[in-house]
């Protein structure tokens, strides 16, 4: 059923019972054109583009949980543009294009909310550093503004200017970033890729893959084997896991991530707002939640939680900055596992092995890549070339040295 | 040390005895030592000699006379000294080491304290993350752990008062110690906190 | 503010006897302006139940009018703002505030008033308020989304306000350790600490409740024949008396963490209007016990049917606690009692032991123990078996309508209690990933596989009956105790009688009318657990987050099991092949400013002072944040008009006569021993072993994947003695670094390192007048003439008559220039001496930010030129790796990305118009080329106004770096709407043949 | 968290800092695969969801780094030794998860 409000309407006279599956839940078939393993936003963007863009529509989706069940939904749902390497920028860039016409696309609101981001600084150095990002993004037609303490102070008065270890110096903004339903873009995605033939198959994990010689022709699951001459990895924090049975050793760790959200309030924060001195970013759900996070607890975890050090740090971060939420309380806390990369940018690329294609490295920041990542990704597994947008994105890149390190850490992927 | 009491300046809660009390150790020499390569026992029985202790190979304070070892890691200790000059004890470290380690002056690099009173377990609580129960922390047990996010060296001595009082000597970095008193004092605020004026600054 | 309403009221419902409460002091208090008052042992639940007071908020999203539905921290609906102005805390449960004098309250997500919300008429159009309705409208047009749709939500979602100022109560956080932690206060819990203290373990015994005792406040039985209170008291009483036991009231154990750390938080002073002197509002305690026993209880579950969230709808052992702890009668007139259980009609047969009316006890089941219904028969209460309430009226509770014997029947109540059975309270047993198990005896989840070092006792482990829940406890304490080796006494156990606990499962009354409610707080009804069925969203994860089943305050602690109990039912799959969604920390919520402690203000992250700190700021230093340091950025001087003026004056003071700045920060790391040198070979790129005692030389660190990780000066101090220094950015990376390469990389190296950063002040003093101040203060003979003691000397020395110093001739500025190190405590010594020294040569102080200035005019790289981006050869640093050896870097920078000539390389920059100004973070885009992505050929890494030049100058990084020297570029800065037309030129604005620092 | 150090004691895991990996060894520089020898080192890793060797820094206490075994799934630490003391036999022959 298309969702309008005539549909709305008809549900609600007819109490509700006109609903029908957002998505099918299908069973698994024993061949296909294509599979994805990954029932993230990821995985499911690439059969939806897969579908929509290349015709593909013998193709499955191979989730070992429920959908949505690892990164996509459990992240802080921000979206932005805002990086500053060129390998970068025009891909996120795309994806925010994508963002912006999502909803009509899929027939699904998925409350993509372009409330702005900010960045804050609070240093000469770090400002220097924000306005080489701003103006690459300009470079790129992103747009992107340097605010100083006062224009920050006139947005957001309630921030702690007075009485800082870290006196706020200014901000980088984006006006065109902000938010989305994390759950939504799932739901979305597998509601439209559905309905153009995708199978989404739930509960079948993969357990290996079927080789012929050095191709791979299909995967092992937990639901019997599935044949398929091309397989692409969106499996977000367990790829160096799925790629090792394959053979593959990657660039990658994984690492938990926190995230935490707050009791509802009424809208006290309109924005997404980053701390510049201390690991806290923050930005209030639609529901009112307060929806905040931090940096990542620091070591190889597959426990999808975290420890009590990282939440005090980020509430200590969210103390020092926004001193008024010290009574608001925090309500739940949770932790998603991904991929670490050791330059802290992405992977999409064919492997050395054909038939696999790998969609991985994420870090903490692929949500907002989600429709650009499966737009990409389908590009390389239907045309087995990487789309211009993100061809930079190479697994070679560590040999080769064209690393893509935004924060310029190294190799070291706790710290990215 | 318990005359220091008496021009002490009280911080928080004001009646009744202070819970917690802070001195500095002012005339202190301080060094690293540190061992060489797998020359840990040769060193300790040099140091044993001539100053009449046994090194210890774990976190403990060990003196004999007016000099003390804390162990503050694998073949690294804080050796002080409470009559020599800084130089003077580096010296005299240099050359009982023969060679087995270096030593390092650290005299004007820390800060220390001699903290005391019976509240001072839940004081040093609010900072410091280990056990400091008197039947773990023994008198002679020494740990180097952050107060808060400032780093320290403490080390049980007998404090010469009520058996379960504790009393602590506490090393601090010079730079950190203006704001590790900040946090000290904000921590034993409850109790009342006697804080012997030149600890501060 | 509400107009006090007549509605919201009545008269006391106090009992004139019993409770758990102290009469003799009463306390006043007000709830939306109206005074009220209540009397010590009240939580504002209970006193508000008491001043008849039954409409406390409005839900969620259909702002249905809501009363109080628990008497513990389950509670989904009492939710008030507590306090007023900066301390407004919103969302707070009544049910866990414990009453003080003067307290005020004000009910939230209503307007105008509570008793009249405008937005209750969002129930008309519920039909359309389906679960999951937003992901499918609002879509058109587009823009309308962050215009109007989207303000329109967050407006009417979200419950309460937030404080309009900073919060003024102090936080703070402690650790505790012990053997045993035992986590809640009932009968289980108190068993267990008690068996524990008597062995001699330290215990702490923990409960979020002011007062301890657990249920056996509530439900009033007899302990040892006696009134359970007394019991619990002596049990107090005995555990005050261990030194080593710690008895933690109104404290939350909230969650489970690796390695046996609990964390805690402890409201020490919410009981009060405001903080005492020298408290904090709330102490966070992170916990490290050996081992755990959690006793937690259990929590008493709805029965989902049409109207089950009037006010005056509430759980039976709610009404039982109101009773008897608190002497409130939670209704006025008459209540009936709906279950499915026998622990309800203990409730029912207390309330008519206190003389509250029974009119009717409706259990679903057919047969009954007579032994529970005999005593309420005899009361005259109506006993309705194999019966159902399908729907309620009124706008408080004034009706109940049965379904009985095929017939419809409808009673006159105006409080209906509620049983559908306990669900055992595993939340803390699942914090580190385990999953409850479905028990089908009980009809309920069990403890799954445990924390490691945790045991489950009582109630919490599905003993229901008192007797089983003190043994348990007891005997849980002593295996664990036993396994950590102690010795457990044993004792005979108190006397007490298990309360019958028979059940079946029921869960929905199908037959409802209206709305049934399974998610009170988030307005969850069974119909939109249909809805989300029919969808496809059956994975019970699917379900609460299509529904938002379980996602509010009290994470639905009394709504998740019934919620997926009817999905079940839908499904037809079994609850267990159901399963559970997860429990995560923290059990119940807790403040934020909780988790900061006294991290906040100024206080968030220590700072470090340099040993010129005090001199620096009686001459009026204006003081920057450099990582942890507070460092003198600049000295403004009276009649200054800006810090350019200052910082110009500072920076020609240098280059014209003399000059002296503070640079203890830098770290600086003394390496001893036989292999220190080579040390230095491997992590540093260029050569080590020749350098001559006396001498110091500059190096580059690089990281292991060829880029820079930092530079510095090392001096040679002695054969096997070398001093290093380290930016200050960098000083406890670098220290970590070397013990990396000495412990980990190659431990069979002898070379000791020690951190001297802190024991030594060091001050530059540069200018062609430095060797004539400094010629002041050394001691004979030490000869301090360019021959003695040319560029790139270091030496060991006294000053000042006998003060142990290190002097190295090292130069930053380009200027002959001295770095001087005496002992900290010395520093401020140093630097007065220095002043009166330099005195005759006008010697000025100088800052950071002339340090910054003096280095962009000599070409050095720092902060911003090392950014982790960038390689030895891009900072034209390539001359200095040595081909000779081995070193931390090497073959990584040999690949092809790296060794690429057209990569960003340093050059200077000056602007073409005279007097234009460079912005850092420009971008370089050629001449006559279209500003774009495509022409992007580098960036401004730091900029200067050189007053030595009387221009502005940059450094930058630039595509084929040092070859373009001469050619023309304009530098963009769209971010602040500049450009300005650049030369590419030598990064060495000042002296490049380095002769000054020669003389 | 709480790692064993065998110097300190138990402690709490924010007074250590992870490098990850520990049965990396630094290869031979001079090696003629020594470019992909150290692109192995530098980048590729296990990431096992099990035992995971690793190095930690005690920089909040005696500034040892150590070796953790420690399971990356339940993050329960099975072992805690210096890394300085590794043998050098063990360095080669330790299997891999
Ligand atoms: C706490 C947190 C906050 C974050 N915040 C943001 C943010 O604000 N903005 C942003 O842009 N990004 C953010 N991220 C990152 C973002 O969530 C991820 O990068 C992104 O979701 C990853 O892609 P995905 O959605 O496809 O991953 P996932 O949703 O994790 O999808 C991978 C799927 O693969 C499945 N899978 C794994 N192994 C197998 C197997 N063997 N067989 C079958 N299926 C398998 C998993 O079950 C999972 O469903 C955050 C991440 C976390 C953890
Ligand atoms: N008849 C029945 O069906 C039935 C059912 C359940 C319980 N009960 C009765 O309830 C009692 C159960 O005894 P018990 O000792 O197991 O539990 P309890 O309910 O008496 O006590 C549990 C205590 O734990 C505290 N608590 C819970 N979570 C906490 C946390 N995270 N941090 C700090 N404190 C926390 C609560 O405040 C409470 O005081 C018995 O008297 C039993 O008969 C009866
Ligand atoms: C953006 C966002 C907002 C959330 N808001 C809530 C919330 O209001 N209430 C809640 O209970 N959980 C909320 N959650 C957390 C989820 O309940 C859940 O913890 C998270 O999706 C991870 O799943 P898990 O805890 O089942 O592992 C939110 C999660 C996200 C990502
Ligand atoms: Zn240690």
């Amino acid at each position: 059923m298309r969702y309008s409000f005539l549909s709305l309407l008809a549900n609600a006279v007819s109490g509700q019972r006109l609903w029908t599956p957002a998505w099918r839940d299908a069973a698994p078939k024993p061949s296909y054109d294509a599979v994805i393993v990954g029932g993230g936003g990821h995985g499911l963007a690439t059969a939806y583009y897969l579908a929509k863009e290349h015709g593909l529509h013998n193709i499955a989706v191979l989730e070992k949980g429920w959908i949505g069940s690892g990164n996509a939904g459990r992240n802080t749902t921000i979206i932005r543009s805002n990086y500053g390497l060129p390998g970068n920028i025009p891909f996120y860039e795309w994806s925010m294009t994508l963002w912006e016409g999502l909803e009509r696309d899929l027939n699904y609101n998925t409350m993509v909310s372009q409330r702005g981001i900010l960045n804050l600084y609070h240093s000469d150095p770090q400002r220097d550093a924000y306005a080489r990002r701003g103006n690459a993004m300009r470079l790129h037609g992103v747009d992107a503004e340097l605010l100083d303490r006062e224009q920050v102070r006139a947005m957001l008065p309630f921030l702690n200017f007075d009485n800082a270890r870290f006196p706020i110096q200014g901000g980088l903004l984006q006006r065109r970033a902000g938010t989305a339903r994390h759950d939504g873009v799932v739901w979305g995605y597998a509601r439209a890729a559905s309905r153009l033939g995708v199978d989404i198959v739930q509960n079948c994990a993969v357990t290996g893959f079927l080789r012929d010689g050095e191709r791979i022709v299909g995967v092992e699951t937990s639901r019997g084997p599935i044949h398929a001459p091309k397989v692409g990895l969106a499996v977000a924090g367990h790829s160096s896991h799925v790629a090792h049975m394959a053979g593959l050793r990657l660039p990658i760790e994984s690492h938990v991530l926190q995230a935490f959200v707050s009791e509802g309030i009424k809208p006290l924060i309109p924005n997404v707002i980053t701390f510049g001195a201390g690991h806290f970013y923050i930005s209030q759900s639609d529901k009112g939640g307060l929806v905040f996070g931090g940096d990542i607890d620091g070591y190889n975890s597959y426990a999808q939680r975290g420890n009590l050090p990282v939440v005090e740090d980020v509430c200590e971060g969210g103390m020092a900055l926004m001193p008024r939420i010290g009574r608001l309380r925090l309500l739940r806390g949770w932790g998603g596992v991904m991929d670490m990369s050791m330059d802290g940018s992405p992977i999409i690329d064919r492997t050395p092995i054909p038939g696999l294609y790998l969609n991985a490295g994420w870090c903490y920041g692929g949500f907002k890549a989600t429709p650009a990542s499966g737009w990409c990704f389908a590009h390389a597994i239907a045309r087995d070339e990487p789309h211009p947008a993100a061809a930079a994105f190479r697994l070679d890149r560590f040999a080769t040295g064209h690393l893509i390190d935004e924060k310029g850490v190294g190799a070291q992927p706790n710290l990215h | 040390m318990s005359d220091s009491r008496l021009n002490s300046v009280r911080h928080g809660r004001a009646d009744g005895a202070a819970g917690v009390r802070a001195t500095p150790l002012h005339h202190r020499a301080l060094a690293t030592l540190v061992a060489g390569r797998g020359q840990t026992a040769a060193l300790a029985e040099r140091i044993g000699t001539r100053f009449g202790l046994c090194l210890p190979t774990t976190p403990r304070r060990v003196s004999s006379g007016s000099v003390a070892f804390v162990g503050v890691g694998p073949g690294r200790w804080l050796a002080m000294d409470e009559t020599g000059d800084g130089l003077a004890f580096e010296t005299a470290l240099v050359e009982a080491a023969a060679g087995h380690a270096s030593a390092t002056d650290q005299s004007d690099g820390l800060v220390l304290l001699r903290l005391s009173g019976p509240d001072l377990r839940r004081a040093l609580a609010k900072g410091i993350g280990i056990d400091l129960h008197p039947a773990v922390f023994r008198l002679g047990d020494a740990a180097t752990t952050p107060f808060a996010l400032i780093g320290t060296t403490l080390w049980r001595i007998d404090g010469g008062g009520h058996a379960h009082d504790l009393t602590v000597e506490i090393a601090v970095a010079r730079s950190y110690a203006a704001d590790f008193l900040q946090a000290l004092t904000e921590a034993a605020a409850e109790f009342g906190f006697d804080l012997h004026p030149t600890a501060r600054g | 503010m509400t107009a006090p309403t007549a509605q919201n009221t009545g008269p006391s419902r106090r009992l004139a006897k019993g409770g758990l409460i102290d009469r003799s002091q009463p306390l006043e208090f007000d709830f939306d302006g109206r005074p009220l008052s209540g009397v010590a042992g009240d939580t504002l639940a209970s006193a508000l139940l008491a001043n008849g007071v039954t409409l406390v908020g409005r839900s969620f999203k259909y702002h249905r009018p809501r009363g109080i539905l628990t008497a513990g921290s389950e509670e989904p609906n009492a939710l008030v703002e507590l306090r007023s102005g900066a301390r407004r805390e919103p969302n707070t449960r009544a049910t866990m505030v414990e009453l003080y004098d003067r307290l005020s309250a004000t009910s939230q997500n209503r307007w105008p008033s509570l008793e009249h919300d405008a937005l209750s008429i969002n129930r008309l159009a519920a039909p359309l308020f389906g679960a999951g309705f937003y992901y499918k409208t609002f879509m058109w047009p587009a823009a309308l989304w962050e215009r109007l749709y989207e303000p329109l939500i967050r407006r009417a979602a979200g419950l309460g306000r937030a404080a309009d100022h900073e919060d003024p109560d102090r936080y703070e956080k402690a650790t505790a350790h012990c053997d045993l932690l035992v986590i809640g206060a009932g009968p289980a819990g108190l068993m267990a600490a008690l068996t524990a203290a008597r062995s001699g373990a330290r215990v702490i015994l923990a409960d979020e409740d002011f007062r301890l005792g657990g249920r056996l406040l509530s439900d009033a039985p007899e302990v040892d024949g006696a009134p359970a209170p007394l019991w619990v008291d002596r049990v107090l009483g005995e555990l005050a008396s261990f030194p080593d036991v710690t008895v933690m009231p109104r404290t939350t154990v909230f969650g489970v963490y690796d390695g046996g750390t609990y964390g805690a938080v402890e409201r020490v002073s919410d009981h009060r209007a405001e903080p005492l002197p020298w408290q904090p509002r709330q102490r966070l305690w992170r916990i490290v016990a050996r081992r755990s026993l959690l006793a937690a209880g259990a929590i008493e579950r709805p029965i989902v049917f049409g109207g089950n969230d009037r006010p005056g709808v509430m759980m039976a052992g709610a009404m039982r606690a109101y009773a008897n702890r608190f002497a409130v009668a939670a209704a006025r007139e008459a209540v009936a009692v709906f279950a499915n259980n026998d622990s309800a009609w203990s409730a029912a047969r207390d309330l008519s032991r206190l003389g509250v009316r029974v009119a009717a006890v409706i259990d679903v089941r057919e047969r009954v123990d007579p032994a529970l219904t005999a005593p309420l028969a005899a009361a005259g209460a109506r006993l309705m078996l194999g019966s159902r309430v399908i729907a309620t009226s009124g706008k408080r509770l004034s009706v109940v309508e049965v379904l009985t014997g095929g017939k419809r029947e409808t009673l006159k109540v105006d409080g209906l209690a509620m049983s559908g059975g306990w669900s055992p309270t595993v939340n803390l047993t699942c914090h580190l990933g385990s999953r409850p198990v479905w028990n089908d005896a009980l009809s309920a989840f069990l403890p799954g596989s445990l924390p490691p070092g945790m045991t489950v006792a009582g109630a919490a482990n599905g003993r229901f009956g008192l007797a089983a829940c003190l043994a348990d406890g007891a005997a849980s304490a002593t295996a664990a105790l036993a396994d950590l080796g102690f010795a457990v006494p044993s004792a005979a156990l108190p006397r007490a009688d298990d309360d019958p606990a028979g059940l079946i499962p029921f869960w929905h009354v199908a037959e409802s009318k209206g709305a049934a409610f399974v998610d009170h707080q988030n307005d969850v009804t069974a119909k939109d657990i249909a809805i989300a069925h029919r969808e496809g969203f059956r994975a019970v994860e699917h379900l609460k987050r299509y529904t938002t089943l379980g996602m509010a305050t009290d994470q639905g602690k009394t709504a998740n099991l019934t919620g997926l109990a009817i999905m079940s039912a839908l499904t037809g799959k079994d609850i267990p092949e159901t399963g559970t969604t997860m429990f995560r920390p923290p059990y119940s919520p807790v403040a934020i400013g909780a988790f900061g402690g006294s991290h906040r203000g100024k206080a968030f992250r220590p700072t470090r002072l340099t040993p010129t700190h005090g001199w620096a700021t009686e001459h009026g230093a204006v003081f920057v944040e450099t990582g942890p340091w507070l460092r003198a950025q600049y000295f403004p001087r009276p009649g200054e008009r800006d810090w350019l003026e200052t910082v110009n004056r500072e920076v020609t003071a240098v280059r014209t006569g003399v000059g002296l700045c503070d640079v203890s920060t830098l770290g600086k790391i003394d390496i001893q021993g036989p292999d220190a040198a080579t040390l230095l070979e491997r992590v540093y790129i260029n050569g080590w072993s020749g350098l001559e005692v006396g001498k110091a030389r500059y190096g580059v660190m690089l990281r292991e994947d060829g880029m820079v990780m930092d530079d510095g000066t090392t001096a040679r101090l002695g054969p096997t003695h070398f001093v290093m220094t380290t930016t200050t950015a960098n000083a406890v990376k670098v220290f970590q670094h070397l013990e990396h390469a000495l412990q980990v990389l190659w431990p069979e190296l002898d070379a000791r390192i020690a951190s001297v950063s802190d024991q030594w002040a060091q001050i530059a003093v540069a200018g062609p007048k430095a060797r004539e101040t400094l010629a002041r203060i050394v001691d004979a003979p030490f000869d301090l003439g360019n021959a003695a003691f040319p560029y790139m000397a270091a030496a060991e020395l006294t000053v000042l008559g006998g003060l142990r110093a290190r002097l190295f001739r090292l130069s930053f500025s380009g200027e002959l220039a001295y770095e001087i190190a005496v002992p900290a405590r010395q520093g401020d010594r140093l630097v007065r001496a220095l002043m009166d020294a330099g005195a005759p040569f006008g010697i000025t102080p100088y800052g950071t930010e002339a340090l910054g200035v003096l280095r962009i005019e000599k070409g050095h790289a720092a902060g911003n030129e090392l950014n982790g981006q960038t390689t030895a050869h891009d900072l034209g640093l390539g001359r200095m790796m040595s081909g000779k050896k081995d070193f931390i870097g090497r073959v990584m920078s040999n690949r092809p990305g790296l060794r690429d000539p057209d990569r960003p390389a340093l050059v200077g920059l000056r602007p073409l118009p005279p007097g234009a100004r460079l912005r850092a973070g420009s971008h370089l885009i050629p001449v006559g080329q279209p500003t774009d992505a495509a022409n992007d050929q580098g960036y401004l890494t730091s900029v200067a106004h050189s007053p030595t030049l009387g221009h502005a100058i940059g450094l930058a990084l630039l595509a084929g770096g040092p070859r373009r020297i001469g050619e023309r570029l304009r530098a963009v800065d769209p971010l602040r709407n500049e450009e300005v037309e650049v030369e590419v030129c030598n990064p060495v604005f000042v002296d490049p043949q380095g002769e000054k620092l020669r003389v | 968290m709480r790692i064993p150090c065998p110097y300190c004691g138990p402690r709490d895991a924010h007074e250590f800092t992870c490098l990850g990996d520990a049965t990396l060894t630094r290869p031979d520089p001079a090696a003629p695969d020594a470019a992909s020898a150290f692109h192995d080192y530098v980048y590729r890793r296990d990431n096992p969801a099990g035992p995971h060797r690793e190095l930690w820094y005690h920089g909040g206490g005696c500034r040892s780094w150590l070796e953790v075994t420690r399971d990356t799934r339940t993050h329960a630490i099975t072992d805690a030794r210096f890394a300085a003391d590794r043998s050098s036999a063990a360095q080669g022959t330790e299997d891999r998860p």
